[in-house]
């Protein structure tokens, strides 16, 4: 069971980046669980999904509190106290922000990988919500599902114009990061 | 044992098992009364009823009514003084209701349309009775005694029944035609008419007993009444209704340039104005009376129809009310003129009346002729073992007559009449009192039923509505005998008809069935037995009373539970 | 098929295969992405129904039962202080014997203001006369909901189909939508004996007088009471039809022949599932799980029960005063039994707190280290409140 | 005279065989000359059979339905005091989805109305329902024992507006009601009373071949509440209308579009007088002839704000009139 958490603020489609990674996981015959960390919180306050992926039917229905991938929605969100918390040792975590990893590694004092998401969709999409291209990443380095999982999970969402630049962005996005990084290491936790 | 259903549902309707009229107190109950223009009318019409046939396009059915009561319609619908109209409730809403109009226009559309008078021809051997005198009270007599199953034989002086509407109403109030139309219709209905038969000439009183198994005595007041003042009379003095009765029978008319008719009655009023038609430039009526109108007592206002009264004065006829002649001012043993004097009656406490002169008030007015109408009595020729000198009958309120089994008396004969309709219900009373005692009952009284009052009406259900008027002559266009007023047109008479408020009567306006909260009111055109309809349903009906207030002609009352 | 559905959607998407005629919702959160679904379904034509967009919960309480009295199937969702809004029609609904159908995704009911998951809402309108199906999944919930209308319109009660908040309805997760087939098979076409009908008058509501009012009563309670089979029947055919069984009136997993059982209502069974699994060293554990609260499952409860010594009942509810609601119906039952097993009451996961997977050894040492106590809220932390509060 | 009437056919025959449709049956248990079952009798009967009828707690719904008994002859049903609004919405939303005609009829009293059901009954119109919701107005909550409403008319006694030391009955109005529906935008709103039954009759039926939602507020004497005796309960409610204090108007859309003209207007006394719940105002007390300027203040302002009166024709005249026919035209 891979278990990821996804920290994001309101309005950046953090619950969707749950839904569309659980879904792949879904489409492709695993199992997979996505939930939100249920707030009342409004646009731009910090917010927090949840997804596991497994071999069986999930039934626990706990927050992940000891995440084997955190997926950061912008850099200052690393400031936010708990953020990293509970990050299994070994886990990764991928940040969108310009930065290089090594500047942001000293930051967070882990394996970080980062992803200029915001950039990416700018260009891609005219408009700055980074979660697909991050989940792109995050499929590129960990390979626990093929992209092609995410590009029908995109497809059940997107229609036509927006869908093309999607596929666009994830696209770009996974040329950003090295390919299999973290492959070892998802599954190791038996997904 | 009752079982619950499944989340209490009911079934329609079923609360009729639950019979709200044990919680009443008082219950509502049709009461037919009287309607004032009924109690009013002299005749014992009932108009209400009869408008209410009219209303709903029963015309004849209509007319049948009035002829339970008066078979004179057309005559009484223009001669009569109407106190129907005066005590119509109407009268304190807007206007009182036509209700002569309608009569008349009745009485003419039977004759137009020769509608039979609702009477078979009496059985050959049914008892004989006799009727003397075929003026109103006579015929109405006749009539009624007609409709009880007797033979009737009718005995005139005269050569043609019609008594006084014949010889002392002008044709211009009841043309001629009219008169012989119905009292022909009348008589063709299967009265035995003996014209020209005078009672002491012609007939003996004991030989009617003898014949005939009882005698109404209509004969009307042929003897004029003495006049004088002071005992001084002049020497060609002429009485008011033989010269009516001349002009009506030969045309001829006294020529005078100023005359004073002395009283209030309709034979003043209307020798006044066949005065004027016969073109004297100045007639005077002085009477004690006054001048009818609001807020004068009905004792003390002249007896003569108002509206005859107002178009007498529409035609020049100058009205000297509340005056009295102090003296007559006499060249030789003619007059040139009287002498007035302002009087007035006056009720003293105990209630009587005083006829008052006032001192100082005198004033003198020359004229050239005098004529005294003021009243006749009977001739008591072939009369006079009855009359025992007496000015007048003294029948009871039936006609019986006192000592006399079998006697019976109508009309203006008796003290109190003088108008046509009175006589025609004299005619009525005494032939039904005729008929108790031929069957051997005793005689029965008139049940005085008070009328509905204005009170007990609901007038927020009626529109105000201008009565009818039928067309009338102008004044300047009346001249010999031409009828002075029209009659209604049918839909004026169906209008007037539907002004009447039906008091105390159901008209079937539904109030009562459309208001009750509780629907204790059913609706039956031909089930309800009391003249209404519509029945109350006692099982439901709370007697809230609701019905009762709201019933717009004080058809139902509320009375106490048992 | 499998496919990857949020709980709401998966709910509206059962709904939507009952062919209801009328519904009627307000929003509320956690309810609100069923209603949404459901209005989106209409919107695109999938559902053709009169949707009525109610101005309050008690509004939307009122337009099913009249919309169910005037012969429609119907369907309302809400939660919290919906339901307490609702509260009084849905007595009248229960009372009134209308089959309606409605969700309740369970949340907390303030004050303190929670938007978060537990059960006090369906707890407060326990006596209402519904029938209470909790739920715990959102397979289940599907299953359950297409279930609740047979059961509904069979007993002629109303059936509350609880659904954790956020834990269930937010949750997105794999999830069999039956085909309109299957559900036509299963589900006849609307029919309610006292449909209000022109032709066919009848009064419903009335006055009831004391002569017959415990009557009424009884009826009722009777009528919930032979409803249990009915909830029994719509599984078993569910299951001979989709292969699913929802687990009936009680849900019993692990070992049988187990001492210690934990029983719990709704969506937390998973995880103490899970933990279950984890911790084969804490012996053997019996999961017992109500999934009818109304009816009250007494006999398949001490069914449950034969062999269990302690009892942990977990309460997302609490009755101020009293102590744990569920607990309290639980002993009531077992007071029947010849050994009744000790019961152990908490109460957790208020207003949203995570139930984490060590909540498994933590109650089974509690069972073994205490005597039972009448009842506590488990996971309290008496720190954060003043000391007389503690 | 006549002191029992008589048929010659069974009346219960007679009963059934009435040339009216009878929506509410005898045997109910209102208080005697009951405005508000005289209303709804009047309502129904005009509505005709094909209807369904949501009914608010109240009077009328408790004394026509004491099971086992109903005095309904039409598909009825009571839920709550303040969902009547609800309930016929969805009776209306149920028959429209099953494709029927029969037109939902709500009935509510002026507390179920103006007060605790106003929320239900706003949604319901707001959303525009085919119902014709009815309020039966009788001022006061009666079938809990005259309380005051936010219909009760100002200086009314009720038991919650008591007359004391301090105070002269209700100190505040009585809510303008049919203004705030008919800002609902809706295409038909009126007020009748039960003085005017055929105008009642003509409302209901505009209102039923209206296809959307239409409120008629009916003004019900309630002999209890008021202290009246039942016997005058369409005298006081004609006298209501004819002061002015109850004018009755038509607004489609909000906008003005009939008013029953008054010709002569009354004097509020003499509708005031018949009443208990304003014999207060009849004491020798400056307090209670200020109260008395006030009501004929508040007349004077309907008369005038809606032109009651004018010369046209008045209401005995003009169509919907009340005016009695022999043979009762007036129904034809």
């Amino acid at each position: 069971m891979i278990e990821v958490r996804i920290h994001g603020r309101g309005g950046q489609g953090n619950v969707v980046a749950a839904y569309l990674l659980a879904t792949a996981a879904i489409d492709e015959g695993h199992f997979g669980q996505a939930f939100p960390a249920f707030g009342a919180e409004r646009r731009g306050a910090p917010v927090v999904s949840f997804v596991r992926i497994a071999e069986r039917a999930l039934r626990r229905r706990n927050q992940v509190l000891q995440p084997d991938f955190l997926i950061v929605q912008d850099r200052a969100l690393l400031k936010v106290p708990g953020v990293l918390d509970g990050l299994r040792p070994g886990g990764g975590i991928l940040v969108n922000t310009s930065l290089d990893a090594a500047t942001i590694g000293e930051q967070v004092g882990s394996a970080v990988v980062t992803l200029p998401a915001t950039q990416l969709a700018k260009t891609h999409l005219g408009r700055p919500v980074p979660n697909t291209a991050l989940l792109s990443a995050f499929l590129t380095l960990t390979q626990i599902l093929p992209m092609d999982a995410l590009t029908k999970a995109l497809e059940q969402k997107f229609r036509g114009d927006i869908l093309e630049r999607n596929l666009r962005l994830i696209e770009a996005a996974s040329q950003h990061v090295p390919a299999g990084h973290w492959k070892e290491r998802a599954h190791a936790t038996g997904a | 044992m009752t079982e619950l259903t499944r989340g209490a549902f009911a079934h329609p309707g079923t609360s009729l098992a639950f019979k709200t009229g044990s919680w009443r107190v008082q219950l509502p109950v049709h009461q037919h009364r009287p309607a004032p223009c009924h109690n009013a009318c002299p005749a014992g019409e009932d108009a209400q009823a009869y408008l209410g046939l009219l209303a709903t396009g029963q015309a004849q059915q209509a007319w049948e009514t009035i002829v339970s009561a008066n078979p004179l319609p057309a005559i009484t619908g223009r001669v009569c003084h109407h106190p129907c109209e005066s005590a119509c409730n109407r009268g304190q809403y807007d206007e009182a209701v036509g209700i002569h109009g309608v009569e008349r226009f009745l009485g003419d559309e039977a004759i137009r349309l020769g509608w039979a008078y609702p009477v078979s021809r009496p059985a050959a051997d049914a008892r004989k009775v006799a009727v003397v005198g075929a003026g109103p009270a006579g015929l109405s007599a006749a009539y009624h005694l007609l409709r009880a199953g007797y033979r009737v034989s009718l005995f005139d002086s005269l050569p043609e029944a019609g008594g006084t509407c014949r010889m002392a109403i002008p044709p211009y109030r009841l043309p001629r035609s009219v008169l012989d139309a119905e009292v022909g219709r009348l008589l063709a209905a299967g009265i035995d008419f003996r014209a020209q038969q005078q009672l002491g000439r012609d007939l003996s009183l004991a030989e009617l007993r003898q014949d005939f198994g009882a005698v109404f005595l209509a004969p009307g007041t042929q003897k004029n009444r003495e006049w004088s003042i002071d005992g001084a009379v002049p020497r060609d003095l002429h009485v008011g209704l033989d010269l009516l009765k001349e002009w009506m029978t030969v045309g001829s008319m006294i020529q005078a340039t100023s005359v004073a008719i002395i009283g209030g009655g309709n034979t003043a009023v209307d020798m006044a104005r066949v005065l004027r038609r016969c073109g004297v430039p100045q007639v005077h009526i002085i009477t004690h009376e006054a001048l009818p109108g609001a807020g004068i007592p009905a004792d003390d206002a002249m007896r003569a129809i108002p509206r005859e009264i107002a178009q007498a004065q529409e035609e020049g006829v100058i009205i000297h009310p509340h005056r009295g002649i102090r003296r007559l001012i006499l060249r030789g043993e003619r007059v040139v003129g009287v002498e007035m004097v302002h009087m007035k009656k006056l009720r003293r406490p105990d209630g009587s009346v005083e006829r008052v002169v006032f001192e100082g008030t005198e004033t003198v007015m020359h004229v050239d002729q005098v004529i005294p109408a003021i009243g006749q009595q009977v001739d008591d020729t072939g009369l006079a073992e009855l009359l025992h000198r007496q000015a007048f009958f003294a029948p009871d309120p039936q006609g019986a007559l006192s000592g006399h089994p079998g006697v019976f008396v109508g009309g203006d004969a008796r003290p109190g009449g003088g108008s046509v309709s009175a006589a025609v219900g004299d005619g009525r009373r005494g032939a039904l009192a005729m008929d108790r005692f031929l069957r051997g009952m005793a005689a029965q009284a008139d049940v005085a039923v008070t009328a509905v009052g204005f009170e007990q009406l609901n007038l927020n259900y009626f529109e105000s509505a201008p009565r009818g008027e039928a067309p009338i002559l102008p004044p300047e266009q009346r001249k010999g005998q031409e009828e002075i007023e029209g009659g209604l047109i049918a839909n004026q008479a169906r209008q007037e008809a539907e002004r009447c408020l039906s008091c105390g009567n159901c008209f079937a306006c539904d109030n009562c069935w459309t208001l009750c909260p509780d629907s204790a009111v059913l609706k039956t055109t031909e089930q309800a037995a009391d003249g209404s309809h519509y029945v109350f349903d006692y099982d439901y009906c709370k007697g809230c009373g609701l019905c009762a207030k709201e019933c717009p002609c004080g058809y139902i009352t509320m009375e106490d539970e048992a | 098929m499998r496919q990857a559905l949020e709980g709401s959607q998966a709910i509206a998407r059962a709904v939507a295969l009952c062919r209801p005629q009328v519904i009627a919702a307000y929003p509320i959160t956690p309810q609100t992405h069923i209603v949404e679904n459901i209005a989106k379904l209409v919107a695109d034509g999938k559902l053709v129904c009169e949707y009525v967009s109610v101005e309050s919960e008690f509004s939307a309480a009122s337009v099913v039962l009249g919309a169910a009295v005037a012969g429609s199937r119907t369907y309302t969702a809400s939660a919290s202080q919906g339901i307490l809004l609702m509260s009084e029609v849905l007595f009248n609904i229960a009372g009134s014997r209308v089959p309606i159908v409605m969700t309740c995704a369970n949340r907390a009911v303030g004050a303190p203001l929670s938007i978060w998951n537990d059960q006090q809402d369906s707890m407060a309108v326990r006596d209402a006369g519904w029938i209470q199906l909790y739920c715990a999944d959102n397979q289940e919930a599907v299953d359950t909901t297409i279930q609740a209308y047979r059961i509904a319109e069979r007993t002629e009660l109303p059936v509350m189909v609880c659904v954790d908040g956020f834990t269930l309805t937010h949750t997105l997760e794999p999830i069999d939508v039956p085909s309109q087939q299957q559900v036509d098979a299963f589900l006849p076409p609307y029919h309610f004996a006292r449909t209000l009908d022109p032709m066919k008058p009848i009064s419903m509501g009335t006055l009831v007088s004391p002569d017959f009012y415990p009557e009424a009563r009884h009826s009722h309670h009777q009528a919930l009471l032979n409803a249990a089979a009915e909830i029994v029947a719509a599984d078993a055919d569910w299951c001979a039809l989709t292969g699913r069984s929802q687990g009936s009136l009680v849900q019993v997993e692990g070992d049988a022949d187990a001492s210690v059982a934990i029983l719990t209502l709704g969506s937390v069974i998973g995880t103490l599932a899970d933990a279950r699994e984890m911790h084969p060293e804490l012996g053997t554990v019996k999961l017992i799980r109500l999934r009818a609260f109304r009816p009250f499952p007494s006999e398949a409860l001490l069914q449950a029960c034969a062999g269990v010594t302690d009892l942990v009942v977990l309460e997302r509810a609490l009755s101020p005063g009293g102590g744990g609601i569920v607990g309290a119906e639980v002993k009531a039952a077992l007071f029947d039994m010849p050994n009744p097993p000790r019961v152990h009451n908490f109460a957790v996961g208020l207003g949203g707190r995570d139930i984490p997977l060590d909540i498994y050894p933590r109650l089974l040492q509690a069972v073994r280290s205490q005597s039972p106590r009448p009842f506590a809220v488990f996971d309290v932390e008496l720190d954060k409140l003043p000391a007389e509060d503690r | 005279m006549n002191t029992t009437s008589q048929t010659t056919i069974p009346i219960a025959d007679l009963r059934r065989s009435q040339p009216r449709f009878q929506g509410i049956e005898s045997g109910h248990r209102a208080c005697l000359g009951c405005g508000e079952a005289l209303a709804a009798r009047l309502v129904t009967e005009a509505a005709g059979p094909d209807v369904m009828i949501a009914n608010a707690t109240g009077c009328l719904e408790i004394f026509t339905t004491p099971w086992p008994e109903s005095s309904w002859r039409l598909p009825w049903m009571h839920s709550l005091f303040e969902n009547t609004g609800a309930i016929a919405a969805g009776m209306e939303a149920a028959l429209k989805a099953q494709g029927k005609s029969t037109k939902v009829l709500a009935f509510g009293g002026d507390g179920g109305t103006f007060d605790i059901g106003f929320q239900a009954l706003s949604g319901m119109l707001e959303r525009g329902h085919n119902v014709l919701y009815v309020c039966y107005d009788n001022e006061a909550y009666m079938n809990t024992g005259i309380q005051r409403s936010s219909s009760t008319p100002h200086a009314a006694m009720t038991t919650t507006s008591p007359v004391g030391r301090d105070r002269m009955g209700k100190r505040h109005l009585k809510k303008d009601i049919l203004s705030i529906i008919a800002s609902h935008h809706i295409p038909f709103a009126a007020s009748a009373s039960v003085a005017y039954p055929s105008d009642i009759r003509k409302k209901v039926r505009r209102a039923m071949e209206i296809e959307g939602p239409t409120f008629l507020l009916i003004h019900s004497p309630c002999p209890l509440g008021w202290g009246h005796d039942g016997a005058l309960s369409i005298e006081v409610a004609r006298l209501a209308v004819q002061s002015g204090l109850f004018p009755l108007i038509e607004l489609e859309r909000g906008e003005l579009i009939g008013t029953m003209p008054l010709r002569q207007p009354r004097p509020v006394t003499d509708y005031l007088r018949l009443q208990q719940r304003f014999s207060h105002l009849f004491k020798d007390d400056s307090r209670a002839r200020e109260e008395l300027e006030h009501l004929q203040a508040l007349a004077e302002r309907n008369i005038e704000y809606y032109g009651l009166n004018s010369n046209r024709d008045d209401p005995c005249d003009s169509e919907g009139a009340d005016t009695v026919r022999r043979g009762g035209q007036r129904w034809g």
